[in-house]
């Protein structure tokens, strides 16, 4: 038994740091709100072969674990660096096991993107795959395919601007490829401007099936639920050590404000979320490579876990930070708006909760 | 236990009705942006002054109507369902003119009450600093007497509201810094177009920017623009702090954080309002608003009784902050992404976690409460009786 | 406008005050989880007028409001006296406005006793009158009348055992009053042993339609909200008394407990809980005779926010007094007890949160 | 990432099956009350000490197998699925016994060590005070020596798990009280039936004594009864608490508070299995407690690279608690008051609030992990190097 991170996982992490601190994401996030332009880090990323991290060598691509993929989304969460794969990497998956291999080889060299048009799996009271809905609490039905065309329209779909393919996965489960230049792609950003998202409609787009299962449909939900979770444990990281940092060094009525309980504990209060996320982001990724009935579970509690973390940990820098951690120029606010929009994508920190207690009820019932 | 009103105010709000429907043609919009707009808000404030509804409770010698706190309530309920502005200098009106009345000279109320009434003058407060939050006493900027008895002012203010408008602003001073930190503070009346006053503002979450900071650099204050006694400053301050508590405490439906509101918002999308864990959150959300209602009317049958108000302001701020932000977060939970982007909820959502350190922080609201009205003991103070200059020391150590 | 008690209701509330600190209630709570008797304090409640307290003066009663049985109730609940007027008020209420004279004259007099099987009013989304199930969420039908006859069973009645009368709500809405000899009244207690219930089940027992509307049935459905709120509001302040007292007289590490921010700061939690609970108690106080059709709105808010406030203050009293705290002979358990039983009684807390969501919600469709 | 065994570790779970499949006829049930039903589990200890599977991690010299914290896991794993109990003194035999290997001399090894393993000698644990619970270093009870070195002890013990059935004891007294609190303290080995020496059921909430208070009138120890030093006593208590740490650490689930048996009872209302409220909630206590048991894999392979536990172990245990209230809290909301009729779940929501204090309470675990793992300053310390006698009559002025 040994439940830690190996030494490459451990490089991997590293390099990827390093990547990615030679560029201020933190401040171009800041400057985006002004209608600045954030930087292109596609180069970084290709370079960096996450774009072919989940493809097949065959493909050309590094044929890495799910696990693998969570660490990068780690340090992109850190530093709020703003980089499409969140999209590229569950479509990237898809195309690789059951789409065209030229395609399949471009995605993992970078030459092109690919964005995924995602379905929620059914779960153990509903019987349907479903999309986000552009407004309200409703889930909508998922596209359709019918002679070789699909039609439907997914909402708040992420990274789908400036992609060249789509992966939308369809009512009953399958998944189709569609050339996104065929599919009217709305591009919108809405509070945190570091997360490109799109509204995709498809009117007839003509779509080639994927030679893929509903189970390979459902493998690339969860791995996105559990990209939003490593990125969101990277920046719950970060909000925790600066306020740590504040904390030690500013001072009220004749001591550190990390000397008094009520900040102390807070602290420690981000730490053990954190922590728990931590070891159920392992879990998620032993699950994905050793236990794939369990990758449901694990993914759905792992992105509940470290969502719920950040956005505690976002509320707490800012209040432990007093008024300065509420201003523009501070970077707290930076990090709480990307909390507060990572809590409602792509079924929200609520839907992973229903997830995780339909996952186990489904056991439980199993075993009754 | 009775909301009626007595006959002497049933008859008070029919003139206050009376008075509205005279002028409220001449009103503005409750809400707007710009110069002009502000322009304005200032001039309605004028007029509400002439009808004697700017300051309710100012003794009539200085322009208020000397009434009391429900007087006041039934004026700012009346121009609520009249669906005009209030009075835009709310904080000059509101806490600095009655501080001036207590603690200010005769020539100091002569000269700067009148002109606040009528916003042709508005005012700021100059209190709170980088280094000086929660810990106010701590304030470091600094003022030196010269021969000529006049003061230089150097140092830097933050969280002030309407600098950019304002003529006067009240500011908290270190005068001797050689006593121990409450004991060597003056409050002083700053002109806001001297020499060496620079005012930038501070933007929030959102990108609205509804603070400023304040930077004092070498500022010359005429001899006699201290308010209270040297090195009194700390209980003239005091007083400014408990009228805040109060606007603050009854402030919540002000803002438009009302049950009735939030309800209304769930109603854009109709399913989740039969989905129990939305209707579970809203009701104990609605819940809290509802109590901070009632506290306001057990809050002002007290004021009227002569109570000084504080604690129950208090516990009514930090009940405000965690309910609204709740009402926040549901809404957008069930709108989704596209709640974000309604302004009305996306700025509800960014501004509240930096109310939450406005007018104290939850901690130092929580501390007051917990020793002055359940008599705890109060945590072991380090910089109790030692000279300011060397807690600073300690500090950058 | 004058929002606070009269002098009348404060010596209300000094009276009762006085007559209960005769019995040692509290002990005699402990006591009886050993199998020992409560106190019988149905006298000291006729002598006191509590009996009548809601009767009309024409039958004998006080003709007082329901928040003087609301402050009654305060007392009550801080010092755990179990007295059934739980049942006995809200069954009156009925039996005087719509039933034989004679008996609502016993009742207020204190010589016969009644019990009142509660059933829910419909809500915006719920069009039916429910009862307590005997287990689990799903609520029951109220008992249904067919010629002279009620049958129907419902569970966790409070002070049924030892009543002469029942006053049951029907499945219409309407109430009917049952001699108690009629029904079968199986006692039972669970958890709290303060709080007498009964599992009623009426087998086609002759019943007298009351001249009462369904208004008056979903008002002593709501003056019983209010009657647990009042009393869990009573049992909050003892919680906080005590807790405060431990706090500035334990000392750890050279200190007073109640000097350290965390436990500081929880025990104003208790107060700030409670001080919103004793506003909404003069709201549902005023609305019930100034504003009967906010008393929905007022008394469910008013029971939700005094039963977590007591939830919250007697984990709260546990914790602060550390382990011992949860021993046996302290006074602690008791409330929390009381506490946990309350939360589940009568709907629930959960219940009350969403008959306000209900009563908001249509106020604002109407509105709309 | 590997939750598999290592060939070693597969070939020593087989011996462990094989182990438990010849003897497991043997065993009492898990669980069980009265006096024959202890005698059992003390015999099947007995057992599990020939076995070599009652000590796992303790030294082969003094009859454990000498392995590490792997082995241990793989053991208490196996006897889980053999549906058998445990070793009985969990307390001794995690606790007390690593910490006389680790202090005390080896004429108390030799004599105690085995008798503890064979469960022939029950231990239990003397540190808590009425007044000295979360301030461990403030126990008031007193040791004195004599002419003869023999000690004289008086003063009482709280919270004494196994006190009634306990041979010796680990006694934490004050033998200086004129040094500071926590360099007047010595460790003692205590024999349950000397003369003075009274034992008292606590009860707790459920009604059901976990726990027992021990009081100590004169009691007389023979010289060379102290483990380690003299006035060394805070160091030895400290090894105690850190294995305490890890056995609490990674206890939960041992409490068979487990996501999947909360799921299981949930199923007794299959109507509330869709409710989404019911649903939402229990995902996030199920989270929780999926958390605790891969941070304990985390814990594992940290313990197995030799680090020392500490803050995980903490922090795992606020989790614990938090949650299983949580869903005991849940569970009842669901079945209503019939759910608090029922044992399992009235005695969890009944006896958790408790458990907050034991091991520990959150707020100085909190503070522990602050000031350890976080590096944030400490509170200031009013009894920093004053002598205990005087600190003592500073809280009873």
């Amino acid at each position: 038994m040994n439940f830690a991170l190996s030494d490459e996982q451990e490089f991997l992490k590293e390099a990827a740091r390093g990547a990615l601190s030679r560029v201020k994401t933190v401040e171009a996030a800041r400057d985006a709100l002004d209608g600045g332009a954030l930087p292109d880090l596609w180069p970084t990323a290709s370079e960096a072969g996450w774009a072919g991290l989940l493809v097949s060598e065959e493909h050309g691509g590094a044929a890495l674990q799910p696990l693998e993929a969570m660490l990068v989304f780690e340090e992109l969460g850190r530093v709020l660096a703003s980089v499409p794969l969140l999209g590229h990497l569950p479509a990237s998956l898809l195309i690789d096991r059951g789409g065209d291999a030229a395609v399949a080889a471009a995605l993992a060299e970078g030459t092109e993107r690919a964005a995924f048009a995602a379905a929620r799996p059914p779960s153990d009271i509903e019987d349907a795959w479903t999309v986000e809905p552009e407004l309200g609490s409703t889930r909508a039905p998922a596209p359709v395919l019918a002679d070789g065309t699909v039609t439907g329209a997914v909402h708040w779909v992420p990274d789908a601007e400036g992609a060249d393919h789509l992966v939308v996965v369809l009512a009953d489960g399958r998944a189709a490829h569609v050339r996104a230049a065929d599919a009217a792609v709305e591009p919108t950003t809405v509070y945190d401007v570091t997360r490109p998202l799109a509204h995709v409609r498809f009117d007839g787009a003509p779509a080639t099936l994927l030679e893929t299962t509903p189970e390979d449909s459902a493998a690339a939900w969860y791995l996105a639920q559990a990209l939003i979770g490593a990125e969101a444990l990277g920046a719950s990281d970060v909000a925790l050590e600066t306020s740590v940092a504040y904390a030690r060094e500013r001072h009220t009525f004749g001591r550190p404000i990390g000397s008094y309980q009520a900040v102390k504990h807070e602290l420690v209060e981000i730490l053990r979320r954190a922590d728990n996320a931590r070891s159920l982001m392992y879990y998620a990724g032993w699950a994905a490579k050793d236990r794939p009935d369990e990758f449901a579970l694990a993914a759905s509690a792992f992105r509940l876990s470290a969502g719920k973390a950040l956005d505690h940990a976002t509320r707490a820098q800012i209040s432990v930070h007093g008024g300065i951690g509420a201003t523009w120029e501070h970077d707290a606010p930076l990090y709480f708006r990307r909390a507060q929009l990572s809590r409602r994508l792509l079924g929200g920190d609520a839907g992973a909760a229903d997830r995780v207690a339909g996952e186990l009820l489904t056991q439980a019932r199993a075993a009754a | 236990m009775d909301l009626n009103d007595t006959p002497e105010l049933a008859t008070y709000r029919e003139e206050v009705q009376a008075w509205l429907a005279e002028h409220k043609t001449d009103a503005p919009p409750p809400h707007g942006e710009g110069d002009a707009y502000v322009a304005a808000r200032r001039a309605w404030q004028k007029q509400l002054a002439e009808g004697r509804l700017a300051a309710v409770t100012w003794p009539a010698e200085y322009g208020g109507a000397g009434l009391g706190p429900l007087q006041q309530v039934i004026v700012n309920q009346e121009i609520g369902r009249a669906h005009v502005p209030g009075i835009f200098d709310i904080i000059g009106v509101g806490m600095l003119g009655p501080t001036l009345i207590a603690h200010g000279s005769e020539d100091q109320k002569q000269r700067h009450l009148g002109p606040m009434l009528t916003a042709d003058e508005v005012w700021c407060q100059l209190f709170s600093e980088p280094a000086a939050g929660s810990d106010l006493a701590g304030v470091q900027t600094r003022a030196k007497q010269q021969e000529d008895g006049s003061w230089r002012l150097s140092g830097q203010k933050v969280w002030t509201t309407n600098a950019q408008h304002a003529t006067f602003g009240l500011l908290l001073a270190r005068t001797n810094p050689d006593v121990p930190k409450h004991k060597g503070l003056t409050m002083f009346v700053v002109p806001m177009d001297a020499e060496g006053v620079t005012i930038r503002p501070l933007r929030q979450i959102s990108g609205e920017a509804h603070f400023n900071e304040v930077f004092l650099d070498d500022v010359r204050l005429e001899p006699g623009a201290e308010v209270g006694p040297v090195d009194g400053g700390w209980g003239v301050g005091l007083t400014t702090l408990m009228f805040e508590r109060v606007t603050i405490g009854l402030g919540g439906e002000g803002f438009g954080w009302r049950a009735d509101r939030f309800a209304h918002a769930l109603l854009t999308d109709e399913a989740c309002t039969r989905d129990p864990e939305t209707r579970h959150r809203f009701g104990e959300i609605a819940t809290e608003f509802l109590a901070l209602r009632f506290t306001g009317y057990r809050m002002l049958t007290g004021l009227q009784r002569g109570q000084i108000p504080g604690a129950e302001g208090a516990l009514a701020k930090v009940t405000t902050i965690k309910a609204a932000i709740a009402a926040g977060d549901l809404i957008v939970d069930v709108l989704g992404p596209g709640g974000l982007a309604d302004d009305r909820f996306g700025e509800l959502v960014s501004d509240l976690p930096g109310l939450k350190s406005a007018g104290g922080t939850e901690e130092i609201l929580r501390n007051m409460v917990g020793e002055r009205v359940l008599g705890l003991p109060p945590e072991p103070r380090l910089d109790k009786g030692i000279p300011f200059s060397e807690l600073r020391a300690k500090e950058l150590a």
